[in-house]
């Protein structure tokens, strides 16, 4: 795999096929944890960790077992279920060896078992055909990508904060018109990628 | 003793302010745009002072109908409504279905700005909204240019079959048209595109207008015109053809200044301004659609409240520390 | 020494309709009524009572606390009550209540003070009943009351950047020679090296009347300030005289710097060659309804209401007056107040100014943070104020705020936004108060366990 | 206090709408909403979970440990969408594309994890399938009402026919992403002035929904959590 298409997929997990703004996958997370940058950010820290590591173990789970034994259609339960052992294990790893990293994102990390940017992430890989390199890389720019709208929408959402906004639309319903402006954007670079990388 | 007044009325000082306040602001806007108006008047004819006066219509009326469904007071007395109607306007085609620019009206005051609360609470400019929504969602007549017979001649040679319309010259230079309008004509606007960005020129006249009259600061046009040349350059486009090409004017002066959706100190606003110019290039050189100033000028939007959390105003006297009372 | 940058302001319409007109003094009123706290401090007890003669110049009132100055009668005649009621701060107050005799009998005890020392000066300078007369009203006393060798700079605040204010204008003009003299004598005892007249360029006349008076003098030069409110201020005119910041809770001496208003070392040195206390004050009499604009002195405890009479009355309704310059001064809700220490113009509106602002939503155009000579961002704080989010305050910097009205003056949407910030300020203060008392409990508890600990150790030996 | 049957099933319809009203689901709900089609499916696909998992859960109330009750729902759940997706491969394999991943990420729909948690392991076997049904339909009607509005107005059909395609130009943006956020905000404001105060109680109840809830450390003081 060329260097070009490595930084393909990052980018065009990051800005054109971005998780939030365009697939739909992380939208609790999103609106729910989007109100304080710091509170974002961490979130957003913990959701890349997740994802690159439930990535590097579903990939070899699928390929190498289920797929091997014939038992494709296990996925679903499979990965869940790894999934949520894998927080659990980051977490009590982190509570024992890096306890300051446990107590900034801690509180995420329990919520991150049921985002389902971090399942998706590693259904799409398996959907996608990607090879483990590809999917590790797909994931980071997934989690990048996260990352970014994260940055992007908590800044909108401090300013919007404290709005008088009309009764209908006070709470979630302005908060998802907001998301929707800001989607909005990310449209602009279509076709950006394809056009730099010659895809 | 004298006579003693009473019940005099009191208030906080200071008792005397600026005569300017946001209505004349907005008064001056719009005087800034005529000129612009003027060219499109020439250029296209009598529909596109149609279109403008729809669009302005329709946004007033709009912002009208919502404060009065929300049982809110009246606030098309400030001709912030007309602004964006006009500047929306603008961004559209001359062309364009007439209730296609009421569906931008619409989106424009109704879902960016009074969702939000209205004037001051948006964060995203209600125009550049509507027009990118508008170029979204209907694609083919948001890029169906006119061509007219004031147009350079560069223009009507292009022109395709039925020649009556066109490519924009920056759709243009996209697709390697032989034959590209002279830079003199980009500056004065006998280009096609849309309505109110033809004319460099006549925009220009505006911006110093505004500048001269303290409505704008020059740092946000300044910047973002310069990095728009300077990348253009840098990329091997001839710089005055992509200044005066699309939306840059338009965006620059009338748009990325907006007050409301730009940040508040001179540093966060060139920063901003740099900011528009980059995404601006970046789209046209790469994106599949040739014009990026709204997509950029929304993203910056979107970026402001973070710029102005790095460029907050400084105390005087404490150096190098943001937070003197932590 | 200007350091070539400057703090920020705004251009205020001047209208100085009053400028060039000599300070013309008011015939004694009838009565006056003088407050017992015209200075910021303790407030001063009566030392006559009900009955008393007294004469111009005599000491009615004193205080045995630091911060204070002491009152004098501003008339002769008789003591007819000592009365309590509101002044113009709002406050109610005691006030010597003095029916003239017309004499203007000068008391006894007005004798030029004999001064041999740095303390005998500041005994004199305390005697002399002045505050900062630029508004402040801080006892001059105190302010002069620096360590030795702490200031370095002397700055006469001539700026008057206040529309329509023009006596310290007239008074420049008049009186130049003793305000120099005043100086002179002032860095003398203090021991200060360098003095700096800092005059609007508005003042063209003053300046070329200082050069004139100093004649070459190395020790004091006259410096132009530009023509941007609020050059007065005490923060600005030692940034643009000196270069250097005044930051909150700090006092010029701090930065080296001794600011004094014009006319409070006028009163000074008259004190010090005559031996006249602070009895009158310099006002501008100005607005659309005053009949014959005017710059007078008048007797401190005269009615405003007696002021205007006396001046040539009003030609059309007042609805509005205010206390010191329409960017800062105050608006009182009636005119028969006693004119203070610290006032400097009397300015009566009818309804087409005193017409209340409607407010309208912030734009977020930046104007009052282009004119913020303190570099906040007003709109921000006037949000955080909205949300009274204290963190948020603190974090912006509200305390830093000197209350010029910059802000205010700028808005396009007419937002009162150093009227929010003066009241986030307090809130700040009741917020720091409480953190104050709650870690003196804690504190209070601590000692109180390690006390009870200790005696507790020393039982069990 | 006790509710009766039918009001068991029709709580989930408006009262207590998970997607408008409890605001769970969003991502399904956001991603499958372009075309009415894909509505219906969809819900049909969350009914089905829903119900079935709601069941077998309330019938193991008492065998399921506490401590580890969330992963067994999990699994439950999961076992369901399996069996779902299996039977969508073989019998409708179009729609199977069309929602694509969006089928196996029913398993972390917080919807049915929240009922799980919220409903089933206090309630009977009978309850708990109603509550399933009820709230499968809440979950289907919003789904397919928001999606014939994206699909009318974003693309001129209704369920692939042709409607107003033909006579003006569709607004295409409907059908892409800013135009699902602004319909589903739109239909929860729409809902907010329906149910206008009433909407706040039950927002302070979705920790409960929640599965987070258990380590949340937002929780505030009524009860509910600044993740909304």
């Amino acid at each position: 795999m060329s260097l070009t298409a490595a930084f393909y997929i990052v980018l065009s997990a990051i800005i054109t096929n971005n998780y939030v703004l365009s697939k739909f996958l992380g939208i609790c997370p999103f609106l729910g944890v989007s109100k304080k940058l710091d509170n974002a950010m961490g979130m957003s820290v913990a959701v890349i960790i997740v994802m690159v590591i439930a990535t590097a173990v579903t990939w070899p789970i699928q390929t190498y077992l289920l797929d091997k034994k014939g038992i494709g259609y296990m996925q679903t339960i499979v990965f869940i279920l790894v999934i949520a052992a894998l927080v659990q294990m980051i977490e009590i790893f982190l509570k024992k060896y890096i306890p300051s990293l446990h107590k900034a994102l801690g509180i995420y990390l329990p919520l991150i078992t049921t985002n389902c940017a971090v399942l998706g992430v590693c259904v799409l890989n398996i959907d996608n055909e990607y090879n483990f390199l590809q999917s590790i890389l797909n994931a980071f720019g997934s989690g990048v990508g996260f990352t970014l709208a994260m940055f992007l929408f908590a800044g909108v959402r401090s300013k919007i904060e404290t709005n008088d906004y009309p009764e209908a639309f006070k709470g979630i319903a302005s908060t998802l018109v907001a998301a929707s402006i800001t989607s909005l954007c990310f449209l602009g670079f279509s076709g950006m990628l394809e056009k730099i990388f010659g895809m | 003793m004298a006579d003693k007044h009473t019940n005099l009325i009191v208030s906080s000082a200071p008792h005397v302010c600026n005569p300017a306040d946001t209505a004349t602001i907005m008064r001056d806007v719009v005087i800034a745009l005529i000129p612009a108006l003027a060219v499109a008047i020439y250029v296209f004819g009598f529909r596109a002072l149609l279109m403008t006066a729809v669009c302005a219509a329709a946004c007033v009326f709009f912002e009208w109908a919502v404060r009065k469904i929300m049982g809110r007071e009246n606030t098309i007395g400030d001709w912030s409504a007309v602004v964006t109607g006009v500047i929306l306007a603008f961004n559209l085609p001359v062309n364009m279905p007439i209730w296609m620019a009421v569906i931008g009206c619409f989106i424009a005051i109704v879902v960016v700005k009074q969702i939000f609360g209205g004037l001051g609470q948006n964060f995203a400019n209600p125009a550049i909204v509507g027009r990118i929504a508008l170029f979204i969602g209907f694609a083919t007549p948001m890029t169906t240019w006119a061509v007219t017979e004031k147009m350079s001649q560069a223009i009507i040679n292009n022109a395709g079959v039925d020649a009556v319309t066109g490519a924009t010259p920056l759709a243009m230079l996209n697709a390697g048209a032989a034959e590209l309008p002279s830079n003199l004509e980009m500056f004065l606007g006998t280009i096609n595109g849309s309505m109110g960005e033809i004319s460099a020129c006549a925009l220009l006249i505006g911006g110093i207008y505004l500048v001269v009259r303290k409505v704008i600061s020059p740092a946000i046009p300044v910047s973002f015109i310069a990095t728009v040349a300077v990348l253009a350059a840098v990329m091997g486009y001839d710089p005055i053809f992509q200044v005066c090409a699309g939306g840059v004017m338009l965006g620059a002066i009338f748009m990325a200044t907006d007050y409301v959706t730009s940040p508040i100190t001179t540093k966060g606003r060139i920063i901003f301004g740099i900011g528009c110019g980059i995404f601006t290039m970046l789209i046209r050189a790469f994106a599949s659609y040739p014009e990026g100033v709204s997509f950029a000028i929304l993203l910056m939007n979107i970026l402001t409240p973070h710029i102005d959390s790095i460029t907050r105003s400084k105390l005087n006297g404490v150096p190098k520390k943001g937070g003197a009372e932590k | 020494m200007s350091s070539g940058k400057h703090l920020k302001g705004v251009h205020v319409d001047h209208q100085k309709n009053t400028a060039g007109m000599p300070i013309i003094p008011m015939p004694v009123p009838e009565r006056v009524y003088i407050p017992m706290s015209m200075h910021i401090g303790a407030p001063c007890q009566p030392v006559v009572a009900k009955g008393d003669h007294v004469k111009v110049g005599q000491l009615i009132g004193d205080c045995d606390k630091p911060v204070s100055a002491p009152i004098h009668s501003s008339v002769s005649g008789d003591v007819e009550a000592i009365e309590q009621f509101m002044t113009q701060n709002g406050r109610v107050d005691t006030n010597i209540v003095i029916k003239t005799d017309g004499k203007q009998e000068i008391a006894e005890t007005v004798v030029p003070p004999v001064i041999e020392s740095r303390e005998d000066f500041l005994k004199a300078v305390r005697a002399s009943g002045v505050v900062g007369l630029g508004g402040a009203t801080f006892p001059t006393s105190i302010k002069y009351n620096t360590k030795p060798g702490q200031v370095d700079t002397l700055i006469l605040n001539g700026a008057e950047c206040e529309p329509f204010i023009t006596v310290d204008h007239a008074a420049m003009l008049a009186y130049a020679k003793d305000m120099v003299d005043g100086m002179r004598t002032i860095m003398k005892w203090l021991d200060i090296k360098r003095g700096v007249i800092g005059i609007e360029s508005n003042k063209p006349d003053a300046i070329a009347k200082f050069n004139e008076v100093l004649a070459g003098d190395k020790d004091i030069e006259v410096l132009t300030l530009r023509q941007v409110y609020p050059q007065g201020a005490e923060r600005v005119i030692i940034y643009e005289c000196t270069g250097r910041h005044l930051i909150a809770g700090k006092l010029p001496a701090d930065v080296g710097c001794i600011v004094s208003n014009v006319s409070s070392v006028l009163k000074l040195q008259q004190y010090l060659t005559t031996g006249m206390p602070l009895v009158s004050k310099f006002l501008t009499l100005d607005g659309n309804v005053v009949a014959k604009p005017q710059n007078v002195e008048v007797p401190i405890g005269t009615m405003i209401c007696d002021v205007i009479e006396q001046c040539g009355g009003l030609k059309g309704e007042v609805k509005k007056i205010i206390l010191g310059g329409p960017m800062m001064g105050r608006a009182i809700p009636r005119d028969d107040f006693a004119v203070m220490k610290g006032n400097s113009a009397i300015l009566c509106f009818d309804e087409t100014f005193a017409t209340q602002r409607k407010e309208t939503a912030c734009i977020n155009c930046g104007r009052c943070v282009a004119g913020c000579p303190m570099n906040l961002m007003p709109a921000r704080l006037s949000r955080a104020f909205k949300d009274k989010d204290i963190d948020a305050l603190r974090e912006f910097n509200v305390m830093s705020c000197m209350d010029c009205g910059c802000c205010a003056y700028s808005c396009p949407a007419r937002k009162q936004l150093n009227f929010e910030i003066k009241q986030a300020k307090s809130l700040v203060m009741e917020d720091d108060k409480k953190k104050k008392a709650k870690a003196e409990a804690a504190a209070a508890k601590a000692a109180a366990k390690a006390e009870a600990e200790k005696a507790k150790e020393g039982g069990s030996k | 206090m006790k509710k009766n049957k039918l009001q068991i099933l029709t709580n989930g319809i408006i009262k207590e709408n998970p997607v408008l009203v409890l605001v769970l689901g969003t991502c399904p709900t956001l991603a499958i909403s372009t075309q009415a089609i894909n509505g219906i499916g969809m819900g049909a696909c969350v009914i089905v979970v829903l119900t079935c998992s709601n069941i077998i859960i309330s019938a193991l109330k008492r065998i399921i440990p506490d401590t580890v009750r969330i992963p067994c729902y999990i699994t439950v759940i999961a076992t369901f969408v399996t069996i779902v997706q299996l039977v969508l491969k073989a019998y409708a394999p179009s729609l199977d594309k069309a929602l694509g991943v969006y089928i196996p990420l029913i398993v972390v729909n917080c919807i049915i994890l929240g009922r799980a948690e919220a409903f089933a392991n206090k309630n009977s076997v009978i309850d708990s399938a109603l509550d399933g049904i009820g709230m499968g339909l809440g979950y289907t009607l919003t789904a397919t009402v928001m999606a014939c509005i994206r699909e009318l107005l974003g693309s001129g059909t209704l369920f692939g026919a042709p409607v107003t395609a033909n006579l003006f130009s569709p607004f295409t943006i409907l059908i892409m992403a800013p135009g699902g956020f602004f319909v589903f905000g739109c239909l929860i404001a729409l809902v907010n002035r329906i149910t206008k105060g009433k909407v706040k109680d039950k927002r302070a109840n979705k920790c409960i929904g929640c599965p987070g809830a258990e380590f949340c450390s937002d929780v505030n003081k009524e009860g509910g959590c600044d993740n909304k």
